[in-house]
């Protein structure tokens, strides 16, 4: 019966060390530079992703805007939180970009094309990002200590089984996707 | 390792020593040991340089993409068959003689496949990638089948000699070992049966490995459903030489040890096994060159003469493997019990010669000979460093074995002189 | 190589390989498993005792290893295969129908009373009437070790098996466990230094004493014990001092302190 | 049975047809490949054996007496297509052949350095990372971003410039469109005399249906190379047709 409960009593530990401990310990924790609200863009602003979000020339990079175009709208401030202050005062008026941390950047040797997937396949933009355009805070940003990639790529969820859109951006759900989806990319479809 | 007639009182390692044996002193030990050490440390620091710089401290290159390592590695595993041999004489096929070497025998192919794993990680130099063969493996690859098998085989290994372990004077003053180990032994035929299996893979897929190089002419043969002849090939070389090796070593620790370690029965008995298999492998590996040369080849557009037109690799090469290196050996061992016991290490020695030799020219010939008809033939002489690793492997080997030959009886029929 | 796994797909190939892998890898494990809870099982019901002995006698020299009737000439040079226990052995009663062939003398000084009965590991049994029997160390293994420092009793209500281990007995750095001339249940601990050390209800049955020696055997078979001592001692370098033919001394542990008596010991007693 | 009948399933197969009697040897192609491709500079300790090499020009002699004249063929991965040698070794899947392109692509990322596939290759058109790639100071400024770099201890390739695939599918896409069409690699791009062709073997009205006869080295063992070559030269078709180890014996003793 000791033993049971000692047994028992190990495997929790384990348990929680690598659900929880572990990824403290992988993880280190970085504020964005602004709270950012998503949801208010949307509704209040009756914007769309794309526009601030552009899809480069080359098909490449959808991009993160860059402070200039917050100007555009945001020479004054547009309400009274600190955050607005900041923004205005810190970044646009002094013409200075945001250090945004960018949650879905994947590894040098990975490419991807927002054009393929945007123009061409017409996927929406939540199929990958989730949920993240409707949110009403910046959630914060992890970085692997090891690798120094974003903890997204990887997603919140230990267990990788039945995962939702936006929660994981690994080459399996890359893969299982295209798969899905029935087209093939070949390993340097992806890889460079 | 060599003689004493007495253990002294003073040996600080008398309580290690099996009871009923001799030993030499500690201090004797230690000198025989010390120029092995030596050169496991200077093996030790070779690997360790081409770990931190890369493989540039090879005299590998583009062409010669594999080189010492791999004919070692190939010539090694094949000596260390008899680990997996002598089990299926024994617990299969009933032989009882060979209980004075099992042990011997089970230890030799376990020093054999960690050495050859070891020189593989070096020599590959990404041993923080080798999770990827296991968890990405291309089911169609010879190396994936390599690589599975011998890994598994040595966890076999490891296994099958943990009883030889178990009774050592200390460890067998707790109970539940020696009783671990009774039950354990009770079921080493599995062990031996499922070892058979993965060394009949694993040294036919060392066979397949060059055998399957359709840009290679020199080396590809034909195939029986996935396998090329020389999967076929490998294995019976490897049967038949494995208890030839087992007998040189087996007169190599009893010269160094100057005792008599096993009847003269067990000399005969593993000859008379190694001259039939080896009779057997050569018959058929004749047929195979004879088709090689006079179809599979051709078909490629590749005339067997041309091969053999560069000095020093002439058509001699083919005839010391397969006469001086294996019709001689072959009737010479089958003549065990008639002719002179001491001297069949001699035919022993060939045998094993021949099938390095064998090794030999599937890899460093083959990767030496130009496919394109405007390329060169190319010639690679080994760095130190690449020499220093397989020669820190041996000393591994010798250093481990006379380690255990000294604190366990590897040898039953020792005490009975 | 695994479903889920990028790179793996449902195809022959994948699944030969992926059931060859499994298959192998589970018979090493299930074989370690098995070994494992065979051995926890053995230790729980107490054979442990018996099975180290197997192994333990599978190590011994030949010398160790002679059958009981090779003292006394009925088969000479004949080896025991089964552990020293002739209480099932089929050849035992065969042997001892036959004529001794060579005359016995006790060596000089030592003795080995009529109403014991010896065991291989030097010690004697003495059957009582109220059904326990004693059981002692023997006169030459009393020579040899002499007064030990310190004895280990198992404690009353210890279960013996015979050629388990009994007690255990040290002295200046030698260390030997002496073996079980019985299978039974230990009752009472003799007196610290006096003739008996153990009393044990044996095993019910006739069998129970089949495998000891006594009379004219005993004393063939101490004889050959003696020259193996002679000869375990003469390759030390005081040994020719003993080789005179003469009455051991009491103590020899004494008398012959530079001798290796853990060695010595461990022969005498059928130590491995 | 050669790349140029076989029809297949795959979608594009490209390929290259390359002029033997237009190359001059300059070595233009050389330079643009190791450009494009981020190959590292050679260090002092690299020779032609040891050095990445994805695109290798030799020196062809003509062996008979008669009429000596040289040959410059250029080299890299021919793209076999038929049993490919490279791709049934590998142990870890690290290379395929791409059912989209025909490409023999090559996974720096999932290789483990076993070479086996070098000696595999009749060609010896892969080249091993022997050492750690280094660029002199300023120079990883020249680096092109659209390829990866590769550590030590990795095999690697000719992939027919992947990153200008890319570059090719993306602005495809741009267009609502996934099918890239020809586009230009790198030493196609940089050859002065224009010697290489490069386009699809499937398109029967492209530049390759339209190069004329050619040929392929070590046609004989069957794995049916995209990448061949043309020239009005008897003794090269010959040297071709050869396919054997040996060069001819005169020129060995002589």
């Amino acid at each position: 019966m000791r033993v049971l409960i000692a047994f028992l009593l190990g495997l929790a530990g384990s348990l929680a060390f690598g659900w929880w401990g572990f990824p403290q310990l992988l993880y280190q924790r970085e504020p964005q530079p602004l709270q950012y609200n998503h949801k208010i863009h949307i509704e209040k602003g009756s914007m769309e992703c794309s526009s601030c979000h552009e899809v480069a020339a080359d098909g490449q990079f959808a991009g993160i805007p860059r402070t200039a175009s917050c100007g555009a709208c945001h020479a004054e401030p547009l309400g009274k939180t600190e955050a607005e202050k900041i923004l205005v005062t810190s970044y646009v008026a002094p013409e200075r970009e945001l250090d945004w941390k960018v949650y879905s950047r994947q590894p040098m040797n990975v490419r991807f094309s927002h054009a393929v997937h945007v123009n061409k396949a017409a996927m929406k933009c939540e199929e990958c990002h989730g949920g993240r355009g409707s949110a009403t805070a910046a959630e914060p940003f992890y970085r692997n200590r090891v690798t120094g990639e974003s903890r997204n790529v990887w997603g919140p969820r230990m267990i990788r089984v039945g995962l939702k859109p936006g929660e994981g951006m690994k080459m399996s759900d890359c893969e299982s996707c295209h798969e899905q989806k029935g087209v093939s990319a070949g390993c340097l479809g992806c890889h460079r | 390792m060599a003689d004493m007639a007495w253990v002294p009182t003073t040996m600080l390692d008398r309580k290690f020593v099996p009871r009923g044996v001799t030993r030499c002193t500690p201090a004797r030990f230690s000198l025989w040991l010390t120029p092995w050490c030596l050169l496991l440390g200077l093996g030790l620091w070779a690997a360790y340089l081409c770990l931190r710089d890369g493989l540039l401290h090879t005299n590998m290159d583009n062409r010669f993409a594999f080189g010492l390592w791999i004919f070692l590695d190939l010539a090694i595993i094949a000596f260390g068959g008899g680990a997996f041999f002598s089990g299926v004489l024994l617990y299969f096929f009933k032989l009882k003689e060979l209980n004075a070497v099992i042990r011997s025998a089970v230890l030799i192919g376990f020093l054999c496949y960690s050495g050859a794993v070891t020189v593989l990680a070096i020599d590959v130099g990404q041993p923080l990638r080798a999770w990827f063969t296991f968890w990405h493996p291309n089911a169609h690859s010879m190396l994936t089948e390599v690589t599975f098998c011998i890994t598994l085989y040595l966890c076999v290994l490891a296994v099958e000699y943990l009883p030889v372990l178990l009774r050592n004077r200390q460890f067998r003053k707790i109970p539940s070992f020696l009783v671990f180990e009774w039950e354990l032994h009770k079921l080493i035929p599995v062990l031996a049966g499922i070892g058979a299996f993965l060394s009949f893979f694993h040294q036919g897929s060392l066979g397949g490995l060059y055998g399957v190089l359709r840009g290679r002419p020199f080396a590809f043969r034909e195939s029986f459903g996935i396998w090329p002849t020389t999967f076929f090939l490998f294995v019976l070389s490897a049967m038949a030489v494995g208890p030839s090796f087992l007998l040189i070593m087996t007169r190599v620790a009893e010269w160094v040890t100057r005792k008599r370690l096993v009847l003269e029965s067990v000399y005969v008995r593993l000859a008379r096994v190694s001259g039939w298999m080896l009779t057997f492998y050569v018959l058929l590996k004749s047929i195979d060159t004879m088709v090689w040369l006079n179809s599979t080849s051709r078909r490629g557009g590749f005339l067997p003469w041309e091969y053999y037109s560069w000095e020093p690799f002439g058509v001699w090469i083919l005839f010391v493997e397969i006469g001086l290196f294996g019709f001689v050996p072959a009737l010479w061992l089958m003549r065990a019990g008639k002719v002179n016991t001491s001297w069949l290490i001699a035919p022993a020695l060939l045998a094993c010669a021949g099938v390095a030799l064998n090794r030999y020219v599937l890899t460093v010939q083959t990767l030496s000979l130009a496919t394109l008809p405007f390329d060169e033939f190319l010639s690679y002489t080994p760095s130190w460093q690449e020499v220093a690793v397989f020669g820190g492997v041996v000393a591994y080997g010798v250093i481990v074995y006379s380690v255990l030959y000294r604190y366990t009886r590897l040898f039953p029929q020792e005490q009975e002189r | 190589m695994f479903p889920g796994v990028n790179g793996f797909h449902w195809s022959p190939v994948h699944i030969i390989f992926l059931s060859a892998f499994g298959l192998v890898l589970s018979v090493l494990l299930v074989t370690l498993a098995v070994a494992f809870f065979r051995t926890l099982r053995d230790v729980r019901s107490g054979r442990a005792g018996a099975i180290a002995w197997h192994c333990d006698f599978e190590d011994l020299p030949r010398q160790e290893r002679l059958c009981r009737h090779a003292f006394e000439g009925a088969a000479p040079g004949r080896l025991c295969d089964r552990g020293f226990d002739c209480r099932d052995c089929e050849t035992h009663p065969k042997f001892a129908t036959i004529e001794t062939r060579w005359p016995v003398t006790l060596p000089a000084g030592l003795e080995y009373p009529e109403t014991r009965l010896y065991h291989r590991g030097h010690t004697w049994v003495e059957p009582q009437p109220d059904g326990t029997a004693l059981i002692g160390l023997d006169d030459l293994g009393a020579r040899v070790f002499g007064a030990p420092e310190v004895v280990e009793l198992p404690a009353p209500g210890t279960k013996l098996s015979v050629n388990g281990a009994a007690w255990r007995m040290m002295r200046n750095g030698a260390s030997v466990s002496v073996r079980s001339p019985l299978e039974g249940e230990v009752i009472a601990h003799g007196a610290p230094g006096g003739q008996w050390q153990l009393r044990v209800k044996p095993e019910a049955g006739e069998r129970a004493f089949r495998h000891l020696l006594s009379g004219a055997e005993a004393h063939a078979w101490v004889n050959a014990e003696t020259d193996r001592l002679m000869i375990l001692l003469s390759s030390t370098p005081t040994g020719a001092a003993l080789a005179d033919g003469g009455a051991l001394v009491a103590d020899l542990h004494q008398a012959l302190p530079d001798a290796p008596w853990d060695e010595v010991s461990a022969a005498m007693f059928l130590n491995c | 049975m050669s790349a140029t009948q076989k029809t297949s399933r795959t979608p594009r197969r490209y390929g290259m047809v390359i002029d033997l009697d237009r190359c001059t040897g300059c070595g233009a192609c050389v330079i643009a490949c190791a450009a494009e491709n981020n190959v590292a500079p050679g260090a002092a300790r690299e020779n032609d054996r040891n050095s990445i090499s994805l695109l290798r020009v030799f020196t062809l002699n003509n062996p008979t007496a008669a009429g000596r004249r040289t040959a410059f063929l250029p080299m890299m991965c021919m793209q076999c297509e038929h049993e490919t040698p490279c791709v049934t070794v590998c142990p870890q899947q690290a290379v395929e052949l791409d059912v989209l392109s025909g490409i023999v692509e090559q996974m720096p990322q999932r290789c483990l350095g076993c070479r086996y596939c070098m000696t595999a290759c009749p060609y010896h058109a892969r080249s091993f990372n022997w050492g750690d790639p280094s660029w002199p100071a300023g120079m990883e400024a020249t680096l092109n971003p659209a390829v990866a770099p590769r550590m030590r201890g990795v095999v690697e390739k000719c992939d027919f410039c992947q990153s200008r695939l890319h570059a090719a599918q993306d602005a495809a896409a741009v267009n609502g469109s996934l099918d890239p069409g020809i586009y230009t690699p790198a030493c196609v791009e940089a050859c002065p005399t224009q010697a290489i062709t490069f386009g699809d073997w499937n398109d029967p009205e492209g530049a390759l249906a339209k190069s004329g006869e050619t040929f392929a080295w070590l046609e004989g063992l069957g794995t049916q190379p995209k990448v061949r070559y043309r020239s009005g030269q008897n003794w090269l078709h010959e040297m071709a047709e050869r396919g054997g180890a040996a060069p001819a014996k005169e020129e060995r003793h002589g």
